[in-house]
């Protein structure tokens, strides 16, 4: 049995401008220590997906459909229970440390926080977990830097943090939001190698725009566009022969495949493109992408496209 | 124009609604008040039918005084404010534009002014100055500014940071050129939620200095109103109609103002709020 | 001929009050840019790369060493000469939408350059005329003109900071880290316009980023930059 | 740590400057405005009831002598604690304040904690909850009591608390001819309702901080880690927001002290508590200058050192000045 079981998800949120269909009606399944990448474009949705399955978005937001983890909808719990679930069984590292640490806390107690809180420990004994948690991120010095405050530690050591606090409630799932954002290439390397390790055994979405990241910390890879997915594969597949043409033209605008753009912009997600979501600025557009929308296809054991060329 | 009414939260209606009261009573005070203020009749009449709100201890018909005073409180207000709100407004930018030695003095200056109690201060000021309406204004401005110099100063030492001013400066414009054009239209919203609740702040004033004696006795304005009920003996005497109306007048009129201002600021903390998703 | 040439230049930033510390932002970079030509500037955060390119349009006052723009010593010259010496070298920000100002309209924010008078004395129809040009060299629609900055995307921002530029009309180029805030869709969009507004205007550039790979598609030469140091040229 | 020395350094030179031209000020401000000085440094009663006593004291006084030597005198003996003489009440100024000023702070710090603990728990209250019902509520309330004139709202206060319904005394410190335990129940029972009208203006001004300092601090992202930790809301609102929210507040509870003492000035007077209220009050109708000199050095004098010892606290708080790095 999956570990977690998206069925039909469907959040929106309303704005000034109208109703914000960040995330349109996913599936998307997570087998037991699988990690996943979700890969996408700034506003396709993909950090509503991710903080929808742990519900932390604001109280406007309207969100449908079920997330099934472990047998039971999250989306059926009460805030209380939901709660419960939050940091130990499922954890989230959220984007940005330098905004998501608190700045009066000292780092070490703000890991040690969440070992008191789902591993019962006193403080003194979740204080020393939160040293070993900061050592096995490979942060030197790991007992000087617990002592410190968040603004005397470099964005490369804040991220490390976050990920010490996101695992150190022992979770079966971890949502990590744009780990390896605004991190220099060197960093960026030895993060995702950390995330890799630091993760085996567990189940983990990694949420992020980094190719090349969710390649090397992930086994599969799902995509997502205009608030849907498009494919989703095994990660050697998605970057080396995607067949989604969205996929595929995103696997080429990277620099090191070559540096070519996808023509046109992302489309609104108030009133996205009728058919295909994509069929505006794909290459290999056809009449039935305009007028139908594509469903999702299985192709072979997992892997999933929607697009009509695939069949 | 949806823009427009979008920001018109209750707070900002309500208040709005208050204000536009108090404009119409000032503008109109010669036909809305049934006597001149300053004509004497009999003193202590309870209120009537002739006497809306009753009589003062000369017999000057509060209602009319009311009137009149509107346009005195709203006066005082509006230009100590101004006053207050362009000095702040001034020192702000100069300290956040050019920073290094002038930031320094000029911050040094605005703190030193911030921790000076203001009220006592005023008092001596007005008390050696003859009583006049624009030595309060004066009085009022120059003590009131601080608060505004430092939002000002915040603000622009952000925006001076911002790439947009420094592409501005890459175009080869002059300093004037950058405050005017691009950090003071970024600034103005700030200003003037600042420039309303210090209108409120200078209404409250004049009236405590006009209570303390230190009021323009040959201007009617809702705080010497008050003043005088209390000072001859309307309060101790229980003369209600006497102190309570021009009370409820001041504290509508800065309530009017204390929510505009209030609405405003809720609005900018919206815009700088970080966005959940 | 070398249009940019920097000996020796360096910027020390002093910290504290009582006891003066000195960080070391640019210590001692030596190169030269050739006219046409793009000069890759390759580091990680917080080698100093950013300044190094403040530096060189003098938004920043160096501590010492020269920097040549076309044979005048930029360090040398007065406020108001290097004013007027200011349109002929421009510079591309990392965050598209905060190098437009927010209050103004996209078209007041292209047409500024040409009401500053940098292009000589223009009638509005000539502007208009202009503005409608560079939109359409940019890839931007003539609808995104009424809008503000924070109604556009971060490409289309970018998009409009190129176009401004363009109206400076300036010989040389300062982009630091133009795409770092972009998607890669976005970014691969962004770099082939610069690739082309380069060739066709003839400009020199110099392209600052931590990305190799980016850089290598974008540069003729690379340089790499380390604790303010440029240490290899190649 | 040596940043923090030089941190507290700044600081002691900005009080040193502050209080030098605040002490200054008085010196000059009677000798600028227009008019004979002499009425300004030795007030009305005596300047024009008296002529051949100011001429003795312009001698004494040294006021016939060259400016800067004037203001070295000035200086000398302020040092000394001399504040001038008041005529008005036939006293040194130093006399008067003192005895006075120890009724307003009777006042005044119980005010200044009760406005200070009451505005925090609202604002914190209505800043979380913001734009619900609770928030609108207690956030109209509290706009209200902010428009209204200090002495007004206790002018209310007697009329629907001692006029009608008798419950409080009309006015004064104590009925008299009291002692001991009695006295000091009858002093505290004169003493509600004018502390509970400062409270409630101390109240609103730490409301309006400690709201919009909440809403904002609600909306940063280490508020979001906290609930993605699982802690209760309870403690996302203790241990995360309000701990943030909380250290700022030191060093305006000082700024308000500062206002408290102008507020407290105009309910004394309607209360007739005689502290430094009433005392002024009396002292602007005799134009007793020597005395309103001396009760604004006194005022100054004060909150000067309020705002001192909250910035040492506020240094002793903080990490980012602690570690030496000031955010």
């Amino acid at each position: 049995m999956a570990l977690l079981d998206i069925i039909n998800l469907k959040t929106y949120f309303p704005s000034a401008d109208g109703l914000v269909k960040a995330v349109d009606a996913v599936d998307l399944r997570i087998e037991n220590g699988e990690r996943l990448g979700l890969i996408g474009e700034t506003g396709c949705g993909k950090t509503v997906l991710g903080m929808s399955i742990i519900r932390l978005l604001s109280s406007s937001t309207r969100i449908q459909g079920q997330i099934i983890y472990k047998g039971r909808d999250l989306l059926g719990l009460t805030e209380d229970e939901m709660r419960l679930l939050r940091g130990g069984e499922i954890a989230m590292i959220l984007q940005n440390p330098t905004t998501s640490l608190n700045p009066v806390l000292k780092v070490g107690d703000q890991i040690a926080e969440v070992i008191r809180l789902h591993g019962g420990l006193d403080k003194k004994a979740a204080k020393a977990k939160a040293v070993e948690m900061l050592a096995a991120t490979m942060i030197p010095n790991p007992l000087m830097r617990a002592d410190q405050y968040p603004h005397e530690l470099s964005g490369g050591m804040k991220e490390r943090v976050m990920i010490a606090m996101g695992l150190a409630g022992q979770p079966s799932f971890v949502i990590a939001d744009e780990p390896t954002r605004g991190l220099d290439a060197r960093t960026k390397a030895e993060i995702v190698k950390l995330i890799r390790d630091m993760t085996a055994g567990r189940s983990m979405l990694m949420i992020t725009h980094d190719l090349k990241a969710a390649g090397e910390a992930c086994d599969r890879i799902a995509v997502m566009y205009a608030g849907e997915l498009l494919e989703i594969a095994s990660a050697e597949l998605i970057l080396s022969d995607p067949c989604h043409p969205y996929t595929q033209g995103f696997v080429h605008s990277l620099p090191s495949r070559g540096l070519q753009p996808i023509p046109g912009s992302s489309p609104s997600l108030i009133d996205p493109p009728s058919g295909c979501r994509f069929h505006p600025r794909c290459p290999r557009s056809m009449d039935i992408c305009q007028r139908e929308h594509p469903p999702m296809i299985r192709l072979h054991k997992g892997d999933f496209v929607r697009c009509f060329l695939c069949t | 124009m949806n823009e427009f009414a979008r920001n018109l939260s209750w707070p900002v209606l309500f208040g709005l609604l208050l204000l536009s009261l108090f404009m119409i009573l000032a503008a109109l005070a010669p036909l809305i008040a049934p006597y001149d203020p300053w004509e004497p009749g009999r003193p202590f009449l309870p209120p009537s039918g002739t006497h809306p709100f009753g009589t003062n201890d000369i017999g000057q018909d509060i209602f009319s005084e009311l009137v009149f005073g509107a346009r005195i409180s709203l006066f005082v207000g509006f230009f100590a404010s101004f006053v207050s709100v362009a000095i702040g407004t001034l020192i702000g930018l100069f300290s956040g534009y050019l920073r290094g030695a002038a930031d320094e003095v000029l911050m040094g200056a605005t703190d030193i002014v911030l921790i000076i109690p203001a009220l006592p201060l005023m008092i001596i000021l007005a008390a050696h100055t003859s009583p006049s309406i624009w030595n309060i204004v004066i009085v009022i401005g120059a003590l009131w500014w601080t608060s505004t110099a430092r939002v000002v100063r915040s603000r622009v030492l952000q925006l001076r940071e911002m790439p947009f001013v420094e592409a501005a400066r890459g175009l080869g414009a002059g300093d004037c050129y950058i405050v005017f054009k691009h950090i003071l239209p970024n600034t103005l919203q700030v200003i003037m939620a600042k420039f309303i609740l210090a209108v409120a702040g200078a209404m409250l004033t004049e009236a405590s200095l006009s209570f303390l004696g230190l009021g323009d006795s040959m201007q009617k304005s809702w705080g010497m109103m008050l003043s005088y009920a209390f000072s001859r003996g309307g309060f101790i005497n229980g003369y209600w109609w006497w102190y309570l109306p021009p009370g409820i007048c001041i504290s509508l009129a800065v309530l009017g103002f204390v929510l505009i201002g209030f609405g405003l600021e809720e609005l900018n903390q919206d815009e700088t709020a970080v966005n959940p998703l | 001929m070398h249009l940019i040439e920097v000996l020796d230049l360096k910027k020390y930033y002093s910290t504290g009050f009582i006891n003066r510390q000195y960080t070391k932002a640019i210590d001692g970079a030596s190169f030269c840019i050739e006219r046409g030509e793009t000069l890759g500037l390759l580091g990680e955060s917080g080698c100093g790369k950013t300044t190094l390119g403040r530096l060189l349009l003098r938004l920043i006052e160096p501590t010492s060493g020269k920097i040549s723009f076309d044979g005048t010593d930029i360090t040398r010259l007065s406020r108001k000469g290097m004013r007027s010496l200011r349109p002929r070298m421009q510079m591309i920000f990392q965050d598209p939408e905060s190098s437009l100002d927010p209050r103004m309209r996209i078209r007041e924010s292209i047409a500024e350059p040409f009401k500053l008078g940098l292009r000589g004395k223009m009638s509005r129809s000539e502007m208009d005329e202009n503005i409608m040009g560079l939109i359409e060299t940019v890839g931007l629609n003539p609808e995104h003109l009424n809008r503000y900055p924070y109604q556009l995307s971060g490409g289309q921002n970018q998009r409009v900071a190129l176009a401004r530029i363009l109206a400076i009309n300036p010989e040389f180029i300062v982009a630091d880290e133009p795409t770092a805030s972009l998607d890669v869709s976005v970014q691969a969009q962004i770099l082939h316009l610069m690739m082309d507004l380069k060739r066709e205007f003839g400009l020199t550039m110099l392209f600052i980023s931590h990305d190799m790979e980016v850089v290598r598609h974008m540069s003729d030469r690379i340089a790499f930059m380390e604790k303010g140091r440029v240490v290899l040229e190649g | 740590m040596t940043d923090r020395t030089g941190y507290l350094a700044c600081q002691s030179l900005r009080y040193a400057i502050s209080l030098f031209i605040i002490v200054t000020l008085v010196f000059l401000i009677p000798r600028m405005m227009p008019g004979d000085p002499f009425i300004s440094l030795l007030g009305e009663e005596v300047y024009y009831r008296s002529p051949e006593l100011v001429e003795g004291l312009k001698a004494q006084y040294g006021l016939d002598r060259p400016i800067a030597e004037q203001y070295l005198s000035y200086l000398n003996n302020l040092a000394k604690g001399n504040l001038g003489y008041s005529f008005h009440y036939s006293q040194p100024v130093w006399e008067v304040i003192a005895y006075k000023m120890k009724w307003t702070f009777v006042l005044l710090i119980p005010s200044v904690i009760l406005g200070a603990i009451f505005g925090i728990v609202m604002g914190a209250a209505a800043g979380w909850w913001r734009g619900s019902g609770r928030d609108t509520g207690i956030t109209s309330l509290f706009l209200f009591i902010y428009s209204l004139p200090h002495y007004w709202l206790a002018m209310l206060s007697v009329l629907i608390f001692a006029f009608c319904l008798e419950l409080f005394p009309l006015s004064g410190i104590t009925g008299g001819g009291l002692a001991g335990l009695a006295k000091l129940r009858d002093v505290l029972w004169h003493m509600a309702l004018p502390v509970s009208v400062l409270t409630l203006f101390g109240a609103a001004y730490n409301f309006f901080i400690m709201r919009s300092s909440v809403v904002q601090i609600s909306g940063e992202g280490f508020v979001l880690t906290a609930r993605a930790k699982g802690l209760r809301e309870r403690d996302v609102l203790f241990k995360h927001v309000l701990r943030n929210a909380m250290l700022p507040l030191v060093t305006v509870i000082a700024l308000d002290f500062g206002f408290m003492v102008s507020g407290a000035l105009l309910v004394e007077i309607v209360f007739s508590w005689g502290g430094m209220g009433t005392l002024i009050y009396d002292a602007v109708f005799a134009r007793d200058y020597p005395l309103l000199h001396g009760s604004f050095l006194v005022i100054a004098a004060c909150v000067l050192a309020a705002n001192f010892l909250a910035d040492l606290l506020y240094a002793v708080l903080d990490p980012r000045i602690r570690g030496g790095v000031q955010a």
